[in-house]
């Protein structure tokens, strides 16, 4: 799928192969690494938060109506504002540290959770509630054993889009902002004209994206055994 | 502490952590260059760069406290100023090197354009990175200054590092660049029409140190001797062209073929107020400032 | 004790509206064994949702043991027409029976008897570790009986809970409900429309009138409690009671039509 | 009656809270409500409003369109195909990691500066809840479901359109709305490049003349969007998904 | 002609494996109607899936009119026991009746009076606007007929379509089911665990063994062709040929046992 960037030669889309050979340069670079480890940290952190934060607001919303209508409307607004346009603000509350990237990351990796959950809750087949409420299911058990598991295939879903949006934001936020990681090492690398390291970069946030979805998957394999959509794939 | 948690004071052994917001580019090596040389050391400043897109990331963190200072060009700082923003300059950035032709910053064309002079700019599209800022006003007063109507010029806005692209496609018919594309774009054949900075103001101060009236007030001593080493900076960085040449790729990607070719600004260590005031002028003239800019309160 | 009284459901969505239950009132003692026949669509499954708290009626009253039901009340276990959508896809065979045991903090050995005795008891030794989606039918259907068996209910509603099954495992089925029945001494509404369980099984048949519904008929099933499928079957009295209710729910439909 | 206070009351009580905590705010970056109501006022006029916003809606919705039939074609193609999933998969995921903002300047290479830049880079960054969730709406489509339309011959587009996309219609509808908002925050973002309009462009001219009151009625601006094209969305998801409401409503009202 | 030969499933996940089919063979000549029985989970719904093209055998052949099946052949309905299932939820009944139909072409005016006629044949007039879930158990059932029924197929399968009906609708579809098959000439594979069912409705019986499932005996059902629910179930004959059936699932019982 390289050769592909490669098409289109350009001075500006440099060929494959020199921008191998700038990743190879970068990977011998300590500043590289220290850099894809903030830029990871900031990730990991900001979807383990956004993702505890989405699965908790989206069951409890979900599942009491009338909270499900208080709170629609806000939500609505409140999402599509760009974290971008929070920007500001996030240089205001935390500065250029880890603290923005992570305040960002975690904005907009909340709401791809949290919609999908909303979604799941709702999914969820009567018969089946109707069987956990007439064994008189503790609310709690309620969710665990019927909502959850309804739902958790739309997290996959949340989860899946949320760590790419979080991964997506932490490099535009370093990006922007400037905090120190990948994205930060992007834009010198713009600002530089060093064309064929910016695109080992972008290759590099890329590839970080293939695996982390790979992870997702396996992770799906083994939860999701029972569902459709993995059932018809592993049984004949 | 004196100006925000995370920082500056705390004298801790008599040393201050400073942080400094920068943006990443050729302008602020008299920084980076005077950390290395123990300029800032000397004085009991450890110093920290911090790197921003721009002065509008900038001057919130100045102003927050999560910088104890910024760099910014003079448009932006007169901006904010016009908007009661409480920063005030402490030292000169970087200033043009006012030779027609040798400057840092200039309109360029593709080869075989038909624009030939600033004037030929009326009616085109000009690319500039950000609108109503530096770029606009001095390339509109070189329009002027060749004959032409400033204010009858199209500008577009795009990231420096897509300019040469955009210009040799056609989807603009000038851009204004600064170092390191100005050079690239040269070396491909690009012809240079207007040295803007020079035709805006005999050697033009562009960008400056800045502080937030806060710590100004707080810390009176630390800006003090963060302005001598500063200017320490500058000079040793104004003298030494080829230290500053290899100090670049510290901190920036230039690579070293395209870094001995750069035309590199000058570092003078006093704003030059005159310039300023003209560049206020024009800005004002062309409708960037909300007011008019107080420079009193900016200039230190 | 149960008691319905002037039970009254209308479903409306949009311009739709169906009465589905008109004026229900019966009582059903506790140790009781009652069965309840009519025509398909006239409000059996509704019926039994009202009383397990489920579904909130348009009119009348549902009291258990002298308490309004306005809530799934303890000590209930219904065995739900839609057997293959009310198990937990997610959770294997072993696991659906057990968690409403979990719930009701039954410890683990107790649980692990009374999950083993009622799979046995269904015949489904061996498929502990299947999931749902990979039996039959019927096969299904008897573990949506398993665990509402292995909960030892005091009061067990059972919606056509033999319909996937054959006709031998059928009778192995009544026999079984019928010993629970007597062992534990539960109160059991079974709804069905095999005239014939109906009258093996139950103590009385109530017999419900086509939309729009009310109880047609009551009839007490005097066959003696010691029943078993070859004799029981072969009794006249048998028949003749059977037959009783055939023309019953014939007039039911008449009326309707 | 009811259904408009349910709308309206939590806004209100969060402006209301906002604007009383706000109102000797001293701090530059958060102005009083007070100051950023006025200068709403001031800012948006009908002008300002034809001029910047709705340019920018044109793009936002030659975008999400074009992202929806994008996203929900290819999503029903490797949702049905095992084979197709695991080869196209790895190349989606590669894509989708990179972030918009990196991938302007590149985009800026193929599509120039215009506005099909700008929706491009909107189509690419929406496109990805869409095509996700259809994939696995559609890979979740229930197995009798399946089986009853192949053995009654319920084959081509009639098991697309009547079979495949209902069955999976609500996740896809999850997806779509995921995508709105999505689209409205890349809308913002290619407006920051090469644009000399737009209510993205005006946002970030505001926040980078440090007109602050301005720059957050901007961001409110941008809320109501949302808010009402989501309510729009309600709408069309109502209607396309009645069924779907109905069933899961019918059974829980009780 | 409908031929199983040597049919053989066995079903993999994981480390689960069930040999649902080891051996079956019969055959089902054109305008045949064959009756199915057998102990629930031995294999009658797998049969149904390998025959309608829906499941790939392990081993084994499957041919309709001497072509090997890998796909549903054409002018094949199936009714399947999932019937809640079946339908589809997001389409009023009428719609659900239709839809194979307009995929076989059929004219509009000829649509319209095709599904009018099934859905009053079995009693569900009156609800064609409402949606499968808004119905009851019986009535979804019936919506799963009358789609079979107005698709008027050359082969019937049906899964225990009658399984969650009441006793006199019941008899009604069985009637149903006996006139189209006379009318239209359709060879139809009935699956059934109500064993009376299957000798009142079978030209012929097919026994299937419990697990691990092979043909255990075929009985030719020796009654007049015109049947009727009353005077049929009277017949001596009847009754006897229906405890040869009971006494063979008895014995394909006992022997898995
Ligand atoms: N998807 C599957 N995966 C694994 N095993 C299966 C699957 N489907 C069916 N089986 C097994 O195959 C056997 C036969 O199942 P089948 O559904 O054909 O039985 P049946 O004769 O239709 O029973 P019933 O009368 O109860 O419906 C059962 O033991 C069942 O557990
Ligand atoms: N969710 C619903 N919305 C609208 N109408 C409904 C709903 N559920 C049931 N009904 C209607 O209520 C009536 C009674 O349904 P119910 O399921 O109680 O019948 P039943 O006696 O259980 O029938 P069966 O024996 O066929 O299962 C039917 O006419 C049905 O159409
Ligand atoms: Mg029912
Ligand atoms: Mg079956």
């Amino acid at each position: 799928m390289l050769p592909r960037l490669g098409l289109v030669d350009d001075r500006y889309l440099p060929p494959t192969s020199r921008i191998a050979a700038a990743l190879a340069d970068e990977t011998g670079n300590p500043q590289f690494w220290a850099s894809l480890g903030d830029t990871l940290v900031a990730w990991a952190l900001g979807l383990a938060i956004a993702v505890g934060a989405g699965v908790l607001a989206g069951i409890v919303i979900g599942s009491i109506p009338v909270l499900r209508n208080l709170t629609a409307s806000t939500v609505e607004f409140l999402r599509p504002i760009p974290s971008v346009a929070l920007i500001p603000l996030a240089v205001l509350l935390y500065g250029t540290d880890i603290g923005s990237t992570l305040m960002l990351v975690c904005y907009a990796a909340f709401w791809q959770v949290f919609v999908q959950v909303l979604y799941g809750v709702a999914d969820v087949d009567p018969v089946a509630y109707e069987t956990a409420r007439s064994f008189r299911f503790s609310a709690w058990a309620r969710i665990r054993h019927v909502l959850w598991p309804t739902a958790l295939p739309y997290v996959f879903t949340g989860v899946r889009l949320a760590a790419s949006v979080a991964l997506v934001l932490a490099i535009t936020a370093e990006l922007v902002i400037g905090a120190p990681g990948l994205g930060k090492e992007i834009a010198v690398a713009q600002a530089s004209e060093a064309v064929p390291t910016m695109y080992a970069l972008i290759v590099v946030t890329g590839i970080l994206g293939v695996l982390i979805n790979l992870l997702a998957r396996t992770g799906e394999r083994r939860l999701l055994a029972w569902h459709q959509s993995v059932r018809g794939e592993v049984a004949t | 502490g004196t100006s925000s948690d995370s920082g500056s004071s705390g004298d801790s052994g008599g040393v201050d952590k400073v942080k400094v917001g920068v943006i990443p580019i050729i302008d602020v090596a008299p920084i980076y260059l005077g950390q290395q040389k123990g300029f800032f050391k000397n004085r009991n400043i450890e110093l920290t760069m911090e790197s921003g897109q721009g002065g509008a990331a900038i001057v919130p963190g100045v102003v927050s406290g999560q910088f104890q200072f910024g760099f910014s060009n003079f448009t932006s700082l007169m901006i904010a100023q016009t908007k009661n923003v409480p920063i005030k300059t402490v030292a000169a950035g970087v200033a043009s090197t006012g030779e027609q032709g040798k400057d840092f910053g200039a309109v360029v064309v593709t080869k075989d354009s038909p624009i030939k002079t600033a004037a030929d700019l009326v009616g085109k599209k000009v690319s500039v990175n950000t609108l109503k800022n530096i770029g606009d006003t001095v390339t509109r007063e070189s329009v002027r200054k060749a004959g032409g109507d400033g204010a009858n010029v199209n500008f577009v806005e795009m990231p420096f590092p897509n300019m040469q692209a955009a210009l040799e496609k056609g989807d603009v018919d000038a851009a204004w660049v600064v170092e390191p594309q100005l050079s690239t774009i040269k070396a491909a054949g690009g012809r240079e029409v207007a040295s803007t900075f020079v035709d805006a103001a005999d050697d033009l101060t562009v960008a400056a140190y800045f502080t937030s009236t806060k710590l100004l007030a707080d810390d009176a001593d630390l800006v003090k001797r963060f302005t001598e080493a500063v200017n320490e900076s500058l000079a040793y960085a104004d003298a030494n062209p080829e230290e500053v040449r290899t100090v670049l790729s510290t901190y920036t990607k230039i690579d070293a073929a395209l870094g001995a070719k750069l035309v590199l600004p000058k570092w003078p260590t006093q704003i030059n107020e005159p310039s300023v005031q003209t560049l206020a002028k024009l800005g004002e003239g062309d409708g960037i400032f909300s007011g008019t800019p107080d420079l009193e309160k900016l200039l230190p | 004790m149960l008691e319905v009284k002037g039970l009254r459901k209308v479903y409306r969505s949009g311009s739709r509206e169906v009465e589905a239950l008109r004026d229900l009132t019966f009582t059903v003692d506790n140790g009781d064994m009652v069965c309840l026949v009519g025509p398909s669509g006239c409000g059996k499954t509704t019926l039994l949702r009202c009383i397990s708290g489920l579904l909130d009626p348009t009119g009348g009253d549902v009291r258990v043991n002298g308490k309004a039901v306005d809530g799934p009340p303890p000590g209930m276990a219904v065995v739900f027409q839609e057997y293959g959508r009310s198990l937990f896809p997610w959770m294997s065979v072993r696991d659906n029976v057990e968690l409403p045991l979990k719930q009701k903090k039954v410890a683990r050995s107790r649980r692990r008897e009374l999950v083993d005795e009622a799979l046995d008891a269904v015949g489904l030794t061996g498929t502990e570790s299947a999931y749902p989606w990979q039996l039959s039918g019927g096969m299904q259907q008897r573990v949506a009986i398993a665990r509402a068996v292995a909960y030892e209910p005091q009061t067990l509603l059972m919606d056509e809970p033999f319909a996937a099954v054959d006709a031998q495992t059928r009778a192995d089925l009544e026999d079984l409900v019928r010993s629970l029945w007597k062992r534990l001494n539960v109160t059991i509404l079974f709804v069905t429309h095999d005239i014939d369980e109906s009258v093996y099984l139950g103590q009385r048949v109530v017999m419900l009138s086509s939309s729009p519904t009310v109880v047609q008929d009551e009839l007490i099933i005097d066959l003696p409690a010691e029943r078993d499928q070859l004799h029981t079957r072969a009794d006249p009295r048998f028949v003749e009671l059977r037959t009783r209710v055939y023309e019953q729910i014939q007039l039911a439909k008449k009326a309707a039509r | 009656m009811k259904r408009v206070l349910y709308v309206v009351a939590l806004p209100a009580v969060l402006f209301g809270a906002w604007f009383v905590l706000s109102d000797n705010s001293e701090s530059f970056y958060s102005p009083p409500l007070r100051d950023i109501l006025t200068a709403f006022g001031d800012t948006w006029s009908a002008d300002r409003l034809r001029a910047d916003v709705v340019p920018s809606l044109l793009r936002l919705f030659a975008g999400y369109l074009l992202a929806a039939v994008i996203g929900v074609a290819l999503g029903v193609a490797i949702g049905l195909n095992r084979r197709l999933r695991a080869t196209v998969e790895p190349v989606l995921e590669f894509f989708r990691a990179i972030p918009p903002p990196v991938l302007v300047p590149v985009i800026m290479l193929f599509a120039g500066i215009g506005d099909g830049m700008k929706v491009i880079v909107i189509v690419f960054g929406c496109i990805w809840p869409i095509l996700l969730n259809t994939v696995e709406g559609v890979r979740a489509v229930d197995s009798v479901v399946l089986d009853t339309a192949r053995a009654y011959g319920v084959t081509g587009p009639a098991r697309l359109t009547k079979v495949i996309l209902p069955s999976a219609g609500p996740q896809i509808a999850a997806g779509l709305r995921q995508a709105l908002s999505i689209a409205i925050i890349l809308m913002v973002i290619s407006e920051m490049f090469a644009a000399s309009n737009g209510l993205g462009f005006t946002i970030v001219q505001f926040q980078r003349s440090f007109a602050i009151p301005e720059m957050w009625s901007g961001i409110i601006l941008l809320g109501l969007l949302g808010f009402v094209l989501s309510l729009l969305f309600r709408l069309a998801e109502q209607r396309a998904l009645r069924w779907y409401e109905g069933l899961r409503a019918a059974q829980r009202q009780g």
